[in-house]
């Protein structure tokens, strides 16, 4: 296995995290703890159907009672009293349906598109008098035919925005209908290659929305004063695109806004878009006050980006040998009430971990009255991967040839070209199933009866973009890191780690700081497993700055040629004079012009490093008669490039493995007719307890990446995307029934088993 | 000679040619050479000269966050591909 | 119509120190009032606007509800503010119905059981309630009291619907009695739930069982089912089938096959009715051998 | 009846306190609202994920199903009181070394009640730790290295 032979002093250790005593002592100030003088708190009416016209929304009732402040409605959007605002009107026609359908989905202006869609929002002195405010206000609509998956999406005469067109690759395809977007991956000849295949396995699959599930709510608090200046102390994953996003909903420009991230309660894609910021502002300035909102649980659930119900028919084609010839997917997903499911994202995955000649993937984005869709870990990677892995493990019993062998024998690698056109620079696919096939889990012996393992592969291609990153030296040799990456799960460590090993630091002597939109370079969101990726890169271009300008510094001490200093180990020399040393705190110390580092990068959109594979290997049992699945073992197998801080890399893969487990078993949205969700509590919405779960074995595979200082790859990803489909390996091989819907609860498993035991006994019959 | 792959939904303008060569040192100049020989190119690429909402161009591996200040080299491949929606990332 | 919210509409609060003081403000504000012990239940269906009491009235303060008695008849009487955790942590309790930790470690996870109380369960009257079943099979019966005076009510006689009770507005559950026990006889309570312990029952199943001497045949076995109808069902006439019957898989299968056509399920986000039929039959099968086990140990 | 606040006198992390609220506040409400005791966190507010949980005398409870009036006479503990002057608590110090938290945000209801199981029995079982821990949910973790944490802290606790 290839791993990263250069030895380090810091990357690779354990050190407690910058943030930690903080949030162990309830010091950190996360969104809802957030307070300020003069606040108001609000609260919003939500659409009480999935699909209906708006005739009136009378606040009449609602403006009288004592202690409301302000209330607005999508009218507030239009006609603000700032000169400089550049409003939907001055934008061509694409942009103008982007801005409608960004605003429509923060405060409704026509249309009701999905039950919990905000429509007004009340500031009072309370949030008990905003809440009574909200149920004086009078909404009166006319409700229209729900379409509520993906099948009614295509086939309803009902359609949910009358303008829509399908784009093809950006170009419109003219006539009414709910398809937004309809994406196709063509490689080599399929048609004629399956015709050559000594076996095709070819399954149909469904999956059930899920939540990302994060325990914080989202809360957001705006200030915006009598100059124009916008303040919004919010949590979420990218203070840039949220205040980007603000500013556009609210026809401001960007430099009006400023957005302070407080500490973030989980996101997991969940946090990108915003819903209350804008809110929070039109009712700071209707107010004159501060506002803060903050969503109730049930909120969360019906009213923000949960990740989508999908239909999705897999075809795989292989020869004798179990070499793949050819494959095929058809994969419809639910974008929500507005375009912009991850089914793109999921077809660039759905067969990323094989090499493959000939394949034809064809995606379909799909409007529902649904809560618009939202970033998932991985998103999309983990419903294709369900249909993929579960197919493969189907191909590699006909063919009976060990499930990680067959993955062996048709594992992408460098060169390999993908679905999408563009070839793999250095993965570590390879790596990841070599490891599963040779681990002491694949290889214990199962002795219980009703127990069976399953695995599976799962791929998320990460991101690059854009990260700033500045270090100041202090005088006392230490340095302060300032970033814009919100540190969901301890990054603001593996950053400052990068910056640690370039000037010989100990992590401790690192300080790093999460600040605002003002105080530091446009950075990206905390997502598509690129913080450590990108921000670490910053802040190491920003630690080769320092160092540079310490080396310039010290020469013109010396009065000798920059290009004669050396730094190592802490200490800088000349290479012709053994006499001139000086250490790196020595050098801090002198006094002349404040030593300041940048680092700013921009990397690849996607496919950054070339993305992270990981694995999944799993022991279930069931009981046969309630269909109870019991998740007896479970390891976890992810290529991680160089782990720069293991226990939070061990972190990533145990949390993504679960989540990936709940999704499996008894996750899902159970909504009725006409579109509304009856489970949006946490008990009733069942996200795994600990009393669920085994330890979560991690074996790290270390192939480094292209390009990186380090050989990075991101790894908050990867590792959710093959659970389900490993469970669901398992459950058959522990079962002997397939299964072919997400999630795979008790009562389906026990419906398999009674179906097949029939099926059996009439087969004996005849 | 650039190598540039066209997408399975642009392949009625190229008669079914998966992989067409170009001399080109920027996607502009690229993209105005596609549409010379094979007209209808330009229109399905761009949008005012900038390269169309819903499509990213991918240099060899990566997505390109600026194509058109990209400098291109001999050898170089050039992907169309459908941009990532759903606030991904 | 009702936002989304979780806020909690104006109340009143007193938390009385004596019985007389909380059955007559009881009397005072008979449906407005909001009966709190651990609030579990009420508070959570407080904010989801499904009752709103405006007078809530805390009788944790009241001896009478806080008191275990074992009487000279081993008859155990528990009081009905009493939380879970102080029920399977009492040794007195625990050494004469062990089978109640069952149902007491199990409503709700460790936060819950340090408030919610086998009275409040019982009087939220939700049809999944763990602790009722086991009580029913217990053959428990209800202490009620109100300024008008007291009642006896067989556990299984109070319910009326989900949610709904046969107490009158000015009636307080002061206490559960659980008759005493034979030396032949043992109890168990299981539940189907998907995830574990924090989840609601699909099925829940309480059974108890009494030997004949020689500890090889039935005497009696009464059966009590939960979450599968519209209030906890006793499972009636198994004694009819089984008594005297010799234990045995037959002897058992009719049981559990009495109880599966006992239950009137429905089809929700829990399970479907076919499904939680299934359940019964299975559940009421594992508990009733668990019980005799427990029983021949006794 | 007029509505008017209650006064309630309690004992919080070992200071005698004494706040006004509405008898509909929450319990939690009151030590985030009206104490500024932020430290307790509200997930879902109905009792589920246990990031709310305080000691309530001997015992943890979820705070947002506590009213605040019924704190009156009692004594609470909540995350702020758990670090002593001369430095963190094991519990605390187990959750920073085993990396037991990523986002933070269901950090102190686990600490809470972590110690609190370590309190009457410092020596649990992995199966002992996950049922205590069931009521409180952790999305970042998959659980594996609180488990850990609580483990290591029963150790530090056991040899005092």
């Amino acid at each position: 296995m290839a791993t990263v032979k250069k030895d380090y002093k810091v990357i690779g250790s354990r050190p407690v995290r910058h943030d930690g005593v903080d949030k162990v002592t309830g010091k950190a100030i996360y969104s809802a703890d957030f307070s300020i003088s003069d606040l108001l708190h609000g609260k919003v009416l939500r659409s009480p159907v999935a699909h209906a016209v708006i005739k009136k929304i009378d606040t009449s009732k609602a403006e009288k009672l004592a202690g409301v402040r302000a209330i607005v409605t999508a009218k507030d959007f239009i006609g603000s009293s700032d000169k400089n605002i550049e409003t939907a009107e001055d934008r061509n026609e694409g942009e103008t349906t982007r801005l409608k359908y960004l605003r429509d989905n923060v405060l409704a202006s026509d249309k009701l598109l999905y039950i919990g869609q905000p429509v007004a929002a009340v500031a009072a002195t309370s949030s008990h008098i905003a809440e009574e405010a909200v149920s004086l206000i009078e909404l009166e609509f006319e409700t229209l035919e729900p379409v509520l998956n993906t099948t009614q999406g295509l086939n309803s005469k009902s359609i949910i925005h009358q303008e829509l067109e399908t784009k093809e690759l950006g170009t419109k395809v003219p006539g009414k209908t709910n398809l937004a977007e309809h994406i196709q991956h063509k490689l080599g000849d399929p048609e004629e290659a399956f015709k050559h295949a000594e076996i095709i396995v070819e399954r149909e699959l469904t999956t059930e929305t899920v939540h990302q599930g994060y325990i914080e709510p989202h809360a957001a608090t705006a200030s915006w004063s009598n100059d124009g200046r916008i303040t919004v102390w919010c949590s979420t994953q990218g203070a840039f695109p949220a205040r980007d996003t603000t500013a556009d909903i609210l026809g401001v420009p960007i430099s009006q806004v400023k957005v302070v991230p407080l500490e973030i309660g989980g996101g997991f894609g969940g946090k990108i878009p915003v819903y209350l910021e804008p809110v929070a502002a039109l009712l700071s300035r209707a107010s004159g006050h501060p506002v803060k909102l903050v969503m109730s649980r049930k909120e969360v659930f019906e009213c923000t980006g949960p990740t989508p119900g999908t239909l999705m028919r897999v075809k795989i084609g292989a020869d004798k040998s179990g070499k793949f010839l050819a494959a095929q997917a058809h994969l419809e997903f639910e974008a929500g009430a507005f375009p912009g499911s991850p089914v793109a994202a999921g077809s660039y995955c759905v067969f990323a971990p094989y090499e493959i000649p000939n394949i034809l993937i064809d995606g379909y984005d799909v409007i529902v009255n649904k809560a618009k869709t939202a970033a998932y870990r991985a998103p999309g990677a983990t419903m294709a991967a369900f249909a993929t892995e579960t197919v493969i493990d189907e191909v590699a019993e006909k063919l009976q040839i060990d499930p990680a062998e067959l993955r062996l024998i048709n594992t992408a690698k460098k060169g390999t070209r993908r679905a999408d056109g563009p070839v793999y620079p250095t993965i570590g696919c390879e790596e990841v199933i070599k490891t599963i096939k040779d681990s002491e889990h694949y290889n214990s012996p199962i002795t219980e009866p009703h127990v069976g393992r399953g695995i599976a592969i799962g791929y998320w291609f990460n991101v690059g973009l854009e990260s700033a990153c500045t270090i100041s030296l202090s005088k006392n040799g230490t340095i302060n890191l300032i970033e814009g990456s919100t540190d969901i799960g301890g990054t603001r460590t593996s950053i400052a780690m990068q910056a640690a090993e370039v000037l010989g630091l100990l992590p401790e002597e690192v300080i790093p700081s999460v600040v605002d939109t003002d105080s530091i370079g446009f950075t990206s969101v905390t997502g598509g497993s690129r913080t450590t990726y990108a921000t670490g890169w910053a802040a190491y271009e920003a630690a080769i700055d320092v160092k540079n300008q310490m080396i310039t510094k010290v020469a013109g001490i010396w009065s000798i040629d920059a290009d004669n200093v050396e730094f190592e180990d802490g200490v800088f020399f000349s290479k012709q004079d053994t006499e001139l040393k000086m250490s790196f705190k020595e050098l801090a110390s002198k006094s002349g012009a404040p030593i300041v580092g940048r680092g700013s990068v921009s990397k690849g959109g996607m496919g950054a490093g070339g993305g992270s594979f990981a694995g999944a290997i799993v022991d279930v049992k069931i009981d046969p008669e309630t269909g109870k699945t019991t998740v007896l073992r479970f390891t976890c197998v992810q290529d991680a490039g160089k782990a720069i801080y293991p226990s939070f890399v061990e972190g990533q893969m145990q949390g993504g493995s679960v989540q990936g487990i709940g999704w499996a078993l008894n996750e899902e949205y159970f909504m009725t007719d006409d579109g509304r969700m009856t489970n949006s509590s946490l008990l009733d919405y069942r996200m795994p307890t600990s009393l669920d779960l085994p330890m979560i074995e991690t074996i790290i595979v270390e192939v480094p990446s292209d390009g990186h200082p380090y050989g990075v790859r991101g790894v908050g990803e990867a590792n959710i995307v093959s659970p389900p489909a490993a469970v669901a390996n398992a459950i058959y091989h522990a079962t002997g029934v397939r299964q072919s819907r997400l999630p795979m609860n008790p009562a389906s498993i026990t419906k398999g088993i009674q179906d097949h035991r029939s099926d059996i006994l009439n087969s004996m019959n005849c | 000679m650039l190598q540039v792959f066209i997408p399975s939904l642009m392949r009625k303008l190229t008669n079914d040619k998966h992989v067409v060569e170009i001399n080109a040192t920027s996607i502009t100049e690229l993209i105005n050479k596609l549409d010379i020989e094979y007209p209808g190119m330009k229109e399905q690429l761009t949008e005012g000269n900038l390269i169309k909402d819903g499509l990213s161009v991918v240099i060899n591996d990566e997505i390109s966050n600026n194509p058109l200040l990209e400098q291109l080299k001999d050898g170089f491949e050039i992907h169309f591909v459908p941009t990532i929606g759903g606030g991904n990332y | 119509m009702k936002p989304e919210g979780a806020e909690l509409k104006w109340i009143d609060y007193s938390s009385p120190e004596t019985l007389a003081e909380a059955l007559t403000l009881l009397n005072e504000y008979q449906k407005d009032a909001g009966i709190l012990a651990g609030g579990t239940d009420l508070i959570v269906k407080m904010r989801a606007d499904r009752i709103n009491p405006g007078q809530i009235i805390d009788i944790k303060s009241i001896p009478e509800l806080n008191q275990v008695n074992i009487n000279s008849n081993n008859d155990l009487t528990i009081g009905s503010a009493i939380p879970c955790y102080k029920i399977y942590n009492n040794s007195d309790i625990m050494d004469l119905r062990p089978e109640l930790k069952d149902s007491a470690s199990i409503i709700g996870g460790t936060q819950i059981q340090g408030r919610a109380s086998f009275g409040g369960n019982i009087c939220n009257a939700a049809p999944s309630a763990d602790s009722v079943p086991l009580l029913i099979s217990l053959g428990a019966t209800c202490n009620v009291q109100s300024i008008n005076g007291e009642r006896t009510i067989a556990l299984e006689d109070l319910f009326s619907g989900p949610g709904q009770t046969i107490l009158e507005p000015n009636e307080l559950l002061i206490s559960i009695t659980i008759p005493k026990k034979s030396d032949l006889s043992g109890a168990n309570y299981i539940r189907f739930i998907p995830r574990n312990e924090m989840d609601i029952a699909v099925v829940g199943t309480g059974v108890s069982v009494t030997l004949s001497s020689n500890k090889k045949n039935f005497e009696s076995v009464r059966v009590s089912l939960a979450s599968v109808g519209p209030t906890p069902i006793f499972v009636e006439g198994i004694d009819k089938e089984v008594s005297g019957q010799e234990i045995n898989d037959e002897s058992i299968r009719v049981v559990s096959n009495m109880s599966k056509n006992a239950s009137k399920p429905i089809s929700d986000m829990r399970g479907t009715a076919e499904f939680r039929q299934h359940l019964c039959e299975v559940l009421t099968r594992r508990a009733l051998i668990t019980a005799i086990e427990r029983a021949k140990e006794a | 009846m007029t509505q008017s606040k209650t006064y309630v006198r309690c004992v919080i992390n070992g200071e005698d306190t004494e706040f006004l609220c509405e008898p509909r506040q929450s319990l939690l409400e009151c030590l985030r609202d009206v104490l500024r005791l932020t430290g307790t966190k509200e997930g879902c507010n109905d009792g589920n994920c246990g990031a709310c949980t305080i000691m309530l005398d001997d015992r943890i409870v979820t705070s947002c199903l506590v009213l605040g009036v019924e704190a009156n006479g009692k004594t609470i503990t909540t995350i702020e009181g758990m670090a002593s002057p001369d430095g963190l608590h094991p519990v605390q110090q187990a959750f920073l070394e085993e990396a037991a938290l990523q986002c933070g945000i269901c950090t102190p209801g686990f600490l809470i009640a972590s110690k609190a199981l370590l309190d009457t029995n410092p020596n649990p079982t992995e199966e002992e730790i996950r049922f205590w821990l069931a009521n409180n949910l952790c999305r970042c973790t998959g659980y594996d290295k609180i488990v850990r944490a609580v483990v290591k802290a029963g150790e530090k606790i056991r040899e005092g």
